[in-house]
């Protein structure tokens, strides 16, 4: 059940291959040097994908998507993340693209499903507010009938790649009649607008890739709407069960386990040794491999299988802890390698500081914005509640 | 080897398990076994696994990873296999090592048509009640070899019985210029290292399983149990502090669940990936062991810490899963290649 | 502040002395062995201690007790357990003597003192109760008043030393008008008196100690009571507040943790060598070295200044949970040599399992009983409970 | 060495800094040092730990460790001390070396009337503000010795300067064929080994201090922010699984603090018992600022992420102490012997 079959096999070889071959070389090359990418090198890896067929990884095959299986899913994630591909930016292609697929009218497929997929436009997605972060329930922004518009105010916070972005989704309250998660619409505007201003937010690592946008009275045409009004909030229920482990990213931790054992190759240790020798290394490494290999079997049988919400839960839990350990590891790992912060944007950026493993800062960066990922997506403590109510239901 | 049962098959394997264990409590291993009509399960890992995990839920006393790893070594030496409702044990463990079995001392020296057997063997699981006996020993050219040993033979065996922390019956062994007859080598002379190595790694794989219910049947109780105790007027199940420690259980228990899963479907692996699958397991396995007992007992509070309640008997069971073939430490180890 | 004084240095040396010359060795021997003391074990070892004027550790002088300092109590402590002595049982010495002291009639100093310093009799406490465990305040062990008597009615629980016993104080509800805290009396009464029935109790780690104690119209004259009626919570706090740090138990931790590493030292580890040159064993035993440093320092700017009961609260927890740490540590260590269950209470009882260590089956029973330590005595998440009202007070 | 403070000088050292830190979040060290007139006590390590805490608090770029042991050094050594109020640090660490001293392969050859240095030093903090560095650097019987280089002399220096994450000046420096008088040598040539031992010990001992104030403000912060920040219709402080979670925070800090007490007054032990101590200190320093740094941004949400709130700041400096000199494995294997 852990095990792939040899059509599963064969696929996996297809994907390798493709990523060794066809895959743009200076993305994979700047990935593994820890430069961040630019907007252009996640289109050239974008239309790479495309070109195969394989950049709606979660879309139906009749809109341009690849139609794959779960595991078939797994398996190109995990390759993508072996080959130090350039992660798929989500918010087009996997959080907005399959609800547009499934909700949206005919001319919403017809004119942004082709348009993410060629890499005309990018989104982002605006579902986070200051007041609302775990809480999505007490959304506040909010979107205002006025004949065949709707004018929309509010703050949304969080909104990763905004700087990139040509349209954001957005969750909208378009009435406050009914329950706290019903009378929320989901609604799509051009970033351009007249009345949206982008504010970026620097972060704790030296990046500024995330925004908070503000709308101050934006209209937009009702036909921006996806689906019916107050239906939002089954939507992304929706998308939560089709995309609730997108964020495994399985492939990226075995990825950084392996290369932490080359980087301690290379690193002194204690004496005369080098890292990879030390025992208290050595067991902490091995003690995130014997939990990954878990999670990785969990994540497996929950592919095979139906997945409840408790599950999903804990996954996020188990996937987002375990990648923070490895962050955690490589800081360890580094020593005071990990003391400079260092602007990552240049080819050359490790030359700043010479006497430094240019695997420090690039740990260092990774452990901080790590954080994060117990924090979005329904933060840990939400999932222990959503999980909490799972058990005491079973116990009654 | 059989065929790999349907999911309907395993589904029906583990109610009837789990329906013979929720009539007794307290089962002999010969009616289990008889009565169930499960005894070629025994060699197939995936069955065992199923049914290990039940006894696990049932807290019961039952040899099941001893009588089928000592089954599984007397196949692979193409020695005739006792009928599985007898009662088998592997004596390994010795004073003088840890875990790894080439610390093992006991020597089997040739003796006219036989053998002499000299050493010690400590904490021999369910040696007093074994039918049979498999003795890890040093031969000639200082290999380690199998040899058999029928409980009868009781000439220069010094057997010091006790129970464990688990219940179990158990002995610690001393062999004193023990007589064996020639056939009683089994298996390759100087042969015995990677078999038993294997034989680890089955026994592990049905100890995981057993882990699996025991540690979910841990979690069930305890949120049965804090859901009806009250303190400062409410369920202590209501404090959203203690719920949160039951989900920090609940991650642990799924985590062992797909910890067991591995190492049984890693069994037919090669020995390096064997290896690394079941030691990453039982790494899991041993902190899930060590960290729902723990919790179980505090969230039972002074109850947790009486014989009158199962818990305490479940955790003490955990926590013999947790070191019977090795530790976590050890596994590490191994999985590092230290 | 951390270091003793040239008078407290002195004072230690002759408490060591006096352990070394004028102690019972045959208690020590048998701690030493792992063997359960008897009765008749305890009753030499506070004959010795009462001989040198230092068995009543916490009373006033006036009464026969030591009038120490809280250093030179805490010096006494470290050096009894160093030197593997029993530690003092402290129903009678340490909780109910104190209180007798300072509450109780000049006829309970007369005849219930003398009787604890001279061994004459021992005592139990009745404070929990089946449906009162960290939640004292829900007591309902009842008094009634009948003449000049009471009547006893209830069940107390986890009342350790009851088979040992002559006499136990209970708290017990003589009202039910007042708040839940209050209209509680602190009651004596002797075990042998009829309606008393002791019921044993098992514990996890073979033990059976501990007692469930029923009283079915139990009659003892109100001169039984300790103080006024309805004062036995104040009574209770002021107990607190002397005996809050005599859990902390430093020295036998400091004790334990450096027979770890003798311990090892006779293990065979992985390949030839033993288990102290083991680095998971070592950097394990470091780390709780290295905690117990600092809960030490922690003890001793306590035992220099005010406690708050924050404090109290946060040394309880850090008190405790290094205790199971180190036993945890032990079992650990022991390896598969914890496995045998073996009956303590003989001389030879190790030969039960000659082929094992006899360090593991301490070590493992001694890891299930430690299991209590966050569990009496209000549990951890009680005085989480505590700590979290003091620190949200601090930031109003 | 000064006679130590009373209780009530203590608190008006402690209360003189947090006023003055109060009133200025950007000080410079000479007015820092020259305004509170508190140069003097910066070779007293009571005192340092005291104005340490204070700067951790308020968590303001200041170099009181990198100083106070320069000048300790040039003290012990006989040197010249400069005015408290100039900078001075010194550069150890290398590429080739984790932590350990007797790794450092920077060389300094006699030529004539004095030295040539050669080598390279990694994260040199202060580097680019300092008016004096000390270099440690092998000599000819192989030892170790201690160089001051002014730092007008920049023929044959290649400095790269950056930031770290808590925001310091810093910079990796790399000696090729650099000059230096021959009164640049300061204290016994090949003797300074033992020196540099004690001088990182009290460089920790003043890092701890500054650990307990930084950690103290992140469980304040993280106290107030959740007492205001409101999800699910109530305070998020009001749920008690993250209480507990803060009293954990707490407990950290409460034995944070003791360790700090632990090192500074273990200073003046012999080298042994220093040791020991110190590194038990940094053991737990080193914990607590893994775990509140964690918690304080998890307790924040998002908040927590972002550069605009000091908590981050605060948890890059406690990451930076963390590792400073050694980390908590180094610590660990120092206190096992190992």
């Amino acid at each position: 059940m852990l095990k792939l079959t040899p059509e599963e096999v064969a696929f996996q070889e297809e994907v390798r291959a493709f990523f060794a071959r066809d895959y743009p070389a200076h993305v994979i090359a700047k990935n593994k040097a820890g430069q961040r990418l630019t907007k252009q090198d996640h289109i050239d890896a974008q239309r790479a994908l495309n070109a195969r067929g394989w950049l709606g990884v979660g879309w139906p095959r009749d809109v341009g998507g690849t139609g794959w299986t779960p595991i078939e899913r797994y398996i190109f994630d995990e390759e993508l993340e072996f080959a130090h591909a350039a992660g798929i930016i989500p918010m087009a292609v996997i959080y907005i693209g399959p609800i547009i697929a499934a909700f949206g009218s005919e001319q919403q497929k017809t004119e942004w499903l082709p348009a993410i997929l060629e890499s005309r436009s990018f989104w982002a997605q605006g579902y986070s507010e200051p007041e609302a972060g775990s809480d999505l329930a007490s959304l506040r922004f909010s979107a205002v009938r006025d004949g065949d518009d709707y004018i929309l105010n509010g703050t949304k916070i969080w909104t990763s790649g905004a700087h990139w972005a040509d349209w954001i989704f957005c969750l909208a309250r378009t009435s406050r009649e009914e329950r706290k998660q019903q009378g929320i619409s989901l609604i799509c505007a051009p970033l351009g607008l007249p009345g949206i201003r982008v504010h970026p937010i620097r972060l704790i690592d030296g990046s500024d890739e995330l925004a908070r946008i503000e709308f101050d009275n934006v209209r937009v045409p009702i036909t921006n709407r996806i689906g019916d009004e107050g239906q939002a909030w089954h939507y992304a229920n929706v998308l939560l069960k089709t995309e609730r482990l997108s964020y495994a990213h399985i492939g990226s931790k075995k990825r950084d386990l392996a290369a932490l054992l080359d980087q301690a190759a290379k690193l002194p240790a204690r004496g005369s040794g080098t890292m990879d020798r030390d025992p208290a290394f050595r067991f902490a490494h091995a003690r995130i491999e014997a939990r990954l290999a878990a999670i990785e079997a969990s994540i497996l049988r929950a592919l095979r299988g139906e997945i409840s919400m408790a599950t999903a839960a804990a996954l996020k839990i188990a996937c987002t802890e375990c990648a923070q350990a490895i962050t955690g590891l490589a800081i360890d790992l580094a020593g005071r390698s990990r003391l400079p912060m260092l602007d990552r944007s240049v080819a050359d950026w490790a030359d700043a500081a010479p006497a430094v493993a240019p695997f420090g800062p690039v740990a260092l960066q990774s452990y901080l914005f790590e954080r994060a990922q117990t924090i979005y997506g329904g933060s840990t403590e939400v999932q222990k509640n959503i999980i909490w109510r799972a058990l005491a239901g079973m116990a009654r | 080897m059989t065929a790999p049962l349907s999911d309907a098959e395993q589904v029906m394997l583990r109610d009837a398990v789990r329906t013979y264990l929720a009539k007794d409590d307290a089962p002999r291993w010969f009616d289990f076994i008889d009565r169930l009509g499960i005894g070629r399960a025994l060699l197939d890992a995936q069955q065992g696994a199923i049914i290990a995990e039940e006894i696990g839920r049932a807290r019961v006393h039952l040899p099941l990873a001893e009588v089928a790893t000592a089954a599984w070594l007397l196949d692979r030496c193409n020695a005739p296999v006792p009928p599985a409702t007898a009662i088998a044990t592997l004596a390994w463990a010795e004073p003088g090592l840890r875990y790894d079995f080439a610390g093992i001392e006991t020597r089997a020296r040739r003796n006219g048509d036989g053998w002499r057997l000299e050493g010690t063997k400590a904490v021999v699981d369910w040696a007093t009640e074994a039918d049979a006996l498999l003795v890890a020993a040093r031969t000639g050219g200082d290999g380690l070899s199998l040899f058999r040993i029928d409980s009868a033979r009781t000439d220069g065996l010094r057997l010091s019985p006790y129970r464990t922390i688990d219940g179990h019956p158990a002995a610690d062994l001393i062999f004193e210029d023990h007589a064996l007859p020639d056939d009683a080598l089994i298996g390759p002379e100087c042969g015995a290292l990677d078999l038993l190595e294997e034989a680890r790694d089955r026994a592990l794989a049905l100890l995981a399983a057993e882990a699996v219910g025991l540690l979910d049947s841990l979690l069930e109780q305890t949120i049965a149990y804090t859901g009806q105790r009250r303190q400062f007027g409410q369920p202590i199940a209501g404090f959203q502090a203690l719920q949160h420690r039951m989900v920090d259980m609940y991650l642990e228990c799924e985590l062992a669940r797909s910890s067991a899963w591995l190492a049984v479907e890693a069994l037919d692996e090669r020995p390096a990936a064997r290896a690394r699958a079941v030691s990453s397991a039982m790494v899991n396995i041993a902190r899930a062991c060590r960290l729902v007992g723990q919790e179980a007992i505090q969230l039972h509070g002074g109850m947790g810490m009486t014989d009158e309640l199962p818990i305490g008997h479940y955790v003490k069971r955990a926590m013999a899963i947790e070191v019977s073939w090795a530790d976590s430490d050890w596994h590490l180890a191994r999985i590092a290649g230290l």
